[in-house]
């Protein structure tokens, strides 16, 4: 199923895929640089059509990595576009000015994690409770918030 | 002018807390801003302190009406990650379970749906009904919501095949039922002036906001998980996707009125079909890697992701609820209405916000800057005094 | 002198007004509520539930929104009640005392009265300060505006057919001898044209947008508590009375002075009644603006031509 | 026993407050208000404003948001006014219990406020039905 997929995804992409895995018929990982990641989004979402699901923000041993997940429906294949940095404060290409749809999970990556999204249009800090501080963000290894939040009474 | 009416976040309307400012000039919404956040509970967070095993209790309880669309969607993306193969017997009875859950909660929205509408006897009506199809899944699983049936590999429980006789009598009472429900609300012209041509979410707005489930079906856009990524026994039983093009309120209501008459069709097929065999393919251990996993909820697709890196416990699990993705596009749907249709409106994509907020708050504000507590107060003030000199006090 | 004005007084406060039209309200609004819970396959509230709301709410605390008017605020409800209580007074008056009870021109304060409990909603809905109680008050102005129009104009049909009488006690002899003015043509049509204005007033689905608690969270009632939110309860129920009846006095012949012809007259009013409750479980609550449309477009011509009718005299 | 606590436990109009909760618990409220249990019975009403509330239904685990809501709630209801913990989350937070966005538990929010509580994930209709007529009791032990 997921062959000719493929076959189109190399070919449009071409130099941008850093790594391609094909997991398995229904799943398929593309790893493009940061600085591509608005080209590759554009020829993934617009012109091969296919439907974006969501994100999947995380830390990972050196850095951090954002998974974008895309579904093409009529191939029953689900396209995951990985971007990664090793930055302490990871910062990418937002990709909401392309996907309307994009905007909520940035904003929750950027509250949660600490990931940073250039060209959000409203990147607003609103996640969590307003007292929440600034500088800790809960999904990140271990547990950053210990100490550092106060208990409400 | 423009007054803003606070809707929630504890509002009648939502039988969960959610705030919504309807900017309205008159009784017209110029602009609408949500704000969640009340519901959030860190599951994500808390799902990396458990094992395998355990988070489909956790992600169960991310939302009650779609406590069995998580784990599934869960399961199915830890069976992904590990390539684990499924036994039929499993597959049917995730199908049912899903099912039966899927009739209860379009029920739920049809009878909240003519609350909302001031319509009350809908709303009695439909929920009379929907009491058997918990009945049922309380005798087959043991709990009303929550059925913890799920596990990675098969289910937690095989179904009682003595009961099935009965379950299926109760269908056929269902099918007569729903049938009465589909005339009723077809034939209601006060339904027709209410809904029709209300909330408008053109295909092209569906596809920018990634909009799912009834709400997108209703926009002539036939997405549907069960059919284009086969899980469960849904390849293995005859059914169709429902899907209507009217792109308004009226749609997306008829929508799941026939698909829960699809429902019964696939509960009646799976349970004829079932044979007796393994529920559990026995999984040891779950190998490093990443898997992803979605299922058709209620309300669209639950997507989930899941990376292990070999130990019992994922070190990431992301869970994507339809509701995120089909609320904001309120914005394309409730401005320009009156505020009297945003409540349907917004009603109209069956936000689960329980499901939304596992992990997530958001304002779909326009940018431009909420007004805080004393402006609020000062603007409805400034409604009061006009409405006095209105009134010619 | 006195004795004139203690009667008045008795009247007023005792029967048919105050105590027998509230003990009647909340009977009736006990038969709303049971007969929509039989619709809904429910069993519905004891009898007594009505009085015991009334009673709990005048024994819990009464909040005050800080910034409203105070004056206004809890003036409001007691100006809804003193209408209803007056228009009750004088509709059973003249249904009880025919002829000798009325006075001239009664029909037409007699329709002032009745606005009173709707005036009262959007004044203390207004007064409360908040956005939602606002849209409330707001929407149940429009909605006056749109009923109020044909219901005085169906006024017009027995004052017509009677030949200009204006006062309730007239009227009714003037029925007795003739017959009621609903057994004519143009009765029948004003009949027709004032129960959707019946259903407005009193507030019932689908007409409820000032209330709709899906919507607007009670709206104009919202930051009501206590002892005023009682006598708003009891305001309503006290219309569930008064409305019904002084239609059934002005256009469908009233009580009479016998036996039967009571039973009769309470067999119409009981008829009217359901049909109302019934209208209410069986239609959802419609837009603010088709409501209005409703009331000066169909509802109106409909009344236009029992005007129209009763002035060719059939 | 008084005439107004007499009405008060026969007429319980109640406001349901969900703070954080799965939803499970929000249903089988609102189940107690259809046919089959049909609370009305008894004089419950389901209010849409907290003014007309006599006891709060408290569902959910209290996030930081949620639970200053819930507070405020409690500071705007007319007294006397009951609360009842709705499932294991109101009562102790439940599965949830040390997650990052949670907060103080209800009973401490409110303290001395909770009137009764009512286990269960999500409890059934009757197990709520249940609680909110010993929670009633309690004001005709007073």
């Amino acid at each position: 199923m997921s062959e000719k997929l493929v076959h189109d995804l190399t070919a449009r992409l071409g130099a941008m895929i850093r790594e391609l895995s094909v997991k398995n018929e229904r799943r398929v990982y593309v790893e493009v640089a940061p600085d591509d990641l608005r080209q590759a989004v554009r020829v993934i979402f617009e012109e091969m059509g296919a439907r974006y699901a969501t994100a999947t923000g995380m830390q990972v041993q050196d850095g951090f990595e954002v998974l974008h997940h895309f579904v093409f429906d009529s191939q029953r294949v689900v396209v995951s576009l990985r971007v990664s940095t090793e930055s302490e404060e990871p910062e990418f290409d937002s990709i909401t000015p392309l996907i309307t749809g994009a905007e909520f999970i940035e904003r929750e990556m950027r509250d949660l994690l600490g990931i940073q999204f250039k060209g959000h249009p409203n990147p607003k800090r609103l996640i969590l409770s307003d007292d929440w501080p600034d500088d800790v963000y809960p999904l990140r290894r271990g547990r950053p918030w210990e100490g550092k939040v106060r208990k409400q009474v | 002018m423009t007054t803003i009416v606070p809707i929630g976040p504890f509002h009648p309307l939502l039988e969960e807390p959610e705030l919504f400012r309807l900017h309205v000039d008159g009784e017209t919404v110029v602009d609408i801003e949500v704000e969640i956040g009340w519901n959030h509970r860190g599951i994500e967070k808390i799902c990396e302190t458990k094992t395998f095993d355990q988070v489909p209790f956790v992600v169960e309880r991310i939302c009650g009406i779609c406590s069995a669309c998580h784990p599934t969607a869960y399961v199915q993306a830890v069976e992904d990650l590990a390539d684990i193969e499924v036994p039929e017997r499993a597959l049917y009875i995730r199908s049912v379970i899903t099912e039966l859950e899927r009739l209860h909660s379009h029920l739920l929205w049809l009878g909240l749906a003519g609350h909302f509408l001031g319509y009350n006897t809908v709303f009695m009506w439909a929920w009379k009904y929907r009491e058997p199809v918990l009945d049922i899944c309380e005798e087959l699983t043991g709990n009303r919501n929550n059925y913890a049936m799920l596990k990675v590999g098969g289910v937690r429980r095989d179904l009682d095949e003595s009961l099935f006789p009965s379950v299926l009598e109760r269908m056929d009472d269902l099918d007569k039922h729903l049938n009465m429900l589909v005339g009723a609300v077809t034939d209601d012209p006060v339904l027709h002036a209410r809904l029709k041509g209300v909330g408008i979410l053109t295909p092209e707005a569906a596809r920018a906001y990634g909009a799912l489930g009834p709400t997108v079906r209703a926009s002539g856009i036939p997405i549907d998980v069960r059919r284009d990524h086969p899980y469960a026994a849904y390849d293995l039983v005859d059914w169709d996707v429902i899907s209507v093009d009217s792109c308004d309120v009226y749609g997306r209501a008829v929508v799941r009125l026939l698909e829960c008459l699809e429902s019964v069709k696939i509960i009646r097929r799976c349970l004829d079909q079932m044979r007796p065999g393994e529920i559990d393919s026995g999984v040891k251990e779950i190998p490093p890697g990443e898997g992803i996993g979605h299922a058709e909820a209620p309300r669209g697709e639950t997507f989930h992701y899941v990376r292990s890196d070999g130990t019992n416990r994922p070190i990431r699990h992301k869970a994507r609820a339809p509701t995120y993705m089909n609320l904001p596009t309120c914005r394309a749907t409730t401005v320009g209405e009156s505020i009297t249709d945003a409540t349907i409106i917004l009603a109209s994509v069956d936000p689960c916000y329980s499901c939304t907020e596992r992990m997530g708050v958001y304002d779909a504000s326009t940018g431009q800057k909420a007004l805080d507590g004393k402006q609020l107060i000062k603007l409805s003030q400034e409604k009061t005094r006009q409405l006095r000199e209105e009134m010619g006090e | 002198m006195t004795a004139n004005f203690f009667i008045a007084l008795l009247r007023f406060l005792i029967f048919p007004g105050l105590l027998f039209t509230a003990v009647v309200g909340l009977v009736m609004s006990w038969l709303d509520r049971k007969v929509t819970a039989r619709v809904q396959w429910r069993v519905g509230p004891p009898f007594l539930q009505p009085f015991y709301d009334i009673v709990k709410l005048l024994g819990k605390e009464v909040i005050v929104p800080a910034g409203g008017s105070r004056m206004a605020f809890l003036g409001a409800p007691l100006v809804g009640l003193a209408g209803a209580t007056l228009a009750a007074t004088l509709i059973g008056t003249a249904a009880i005392y025919g002829g000798g009870g009325g006075f001239r021109g009664d029909i037409i304060i007699l329709l002032y009265l009745l606005v009173l409990p709707s005036l009262a909603v959007i004044l203390g809905g207004a007064a409360s300060k908040n956005p939602l109680a606002s849209v409330g008050a707001s929407r149940e102005m429009k909605l006056l505006m749109g009923y109020e129009l044909p219901f005085i104009l169906v006024m017009l049909v027995p004052i017509i057919q009677s030949g200009g009488m204006l006062s309730l006690g007239n009227l009714l002899s003037f029925q007795a001898q003739h017959g009621s003015f609903a057994a004519s043509l143009s009765g029948v049509v004003a009949l027709v044209a004032v129960l959707p204005c019946l259903q407005a007033k009193l507030a019932l689905v689908p007409f409820d947008q000032a209330e709709a608690e899906t919507e607007i969270m009670g709206g104009a009632l919202i930051e009501y508590s206590g002892a005023p939110l009682a006598v708003f309860k009891l305001t309503k129920a006290m219309m569930l009375f008064t409305a019904p009846m002084f239609l059934v006095v002005v256009l469908w012949g009233g009580f009479g002075q016998t036996l039967g012809s009571a039973l009769l007259g309470i067999g119409k009013y009981v008829a009217l009644l359901v049909l109302v409750i019934l209208l209410r479980n069986t239609n959802p609550r419609v837009k603010i603006k088709h409501a209005v449309r409703f009331f000066w477009g169909p509802v109106t011509a409909l009344a236009l031509i029992a005007v129209l009718l009763a002035l060719v005299g059939v | 026993m008084g005439l107004k606590l007499k009405a008060l436990t026969k007429s319980p109009w109640v406001f349901h407050v969900s703070a954080g909760s799965c939803n499970n618990c929000d249903i089988e409220i609102l189940d107690c208000l259809c046919p089959r249990f049909d609370i009305e019975r008894f004089g419950a009403l389901l209010v849409g404003s907290v003014r007309h509330a006599d006891a709060l239904l408290v569902t959910g685990a209290m996030n930081r948001k949620s639970a200053m809501r819930v507070k405020k709630l409690y500071d705007q209801a007319p007294k006397p006014c009951l609360v009842l913990a709705i499932g294991t989350c109101a009562c102790d937070q439940g599965i949830f219990r040390g997650s990052y966005a949670l907060t103080t538990p209800l009973d401490e929010l409110l303290p001395g406020a909770v009137t009764a509580y009512v286990p269960g994930c999500p409890p059934k209709p009757e197990a709520i039905i249940s609680g909110l007529v010993k929670a009633l009791q309690t004001l005709q032990d007073k």
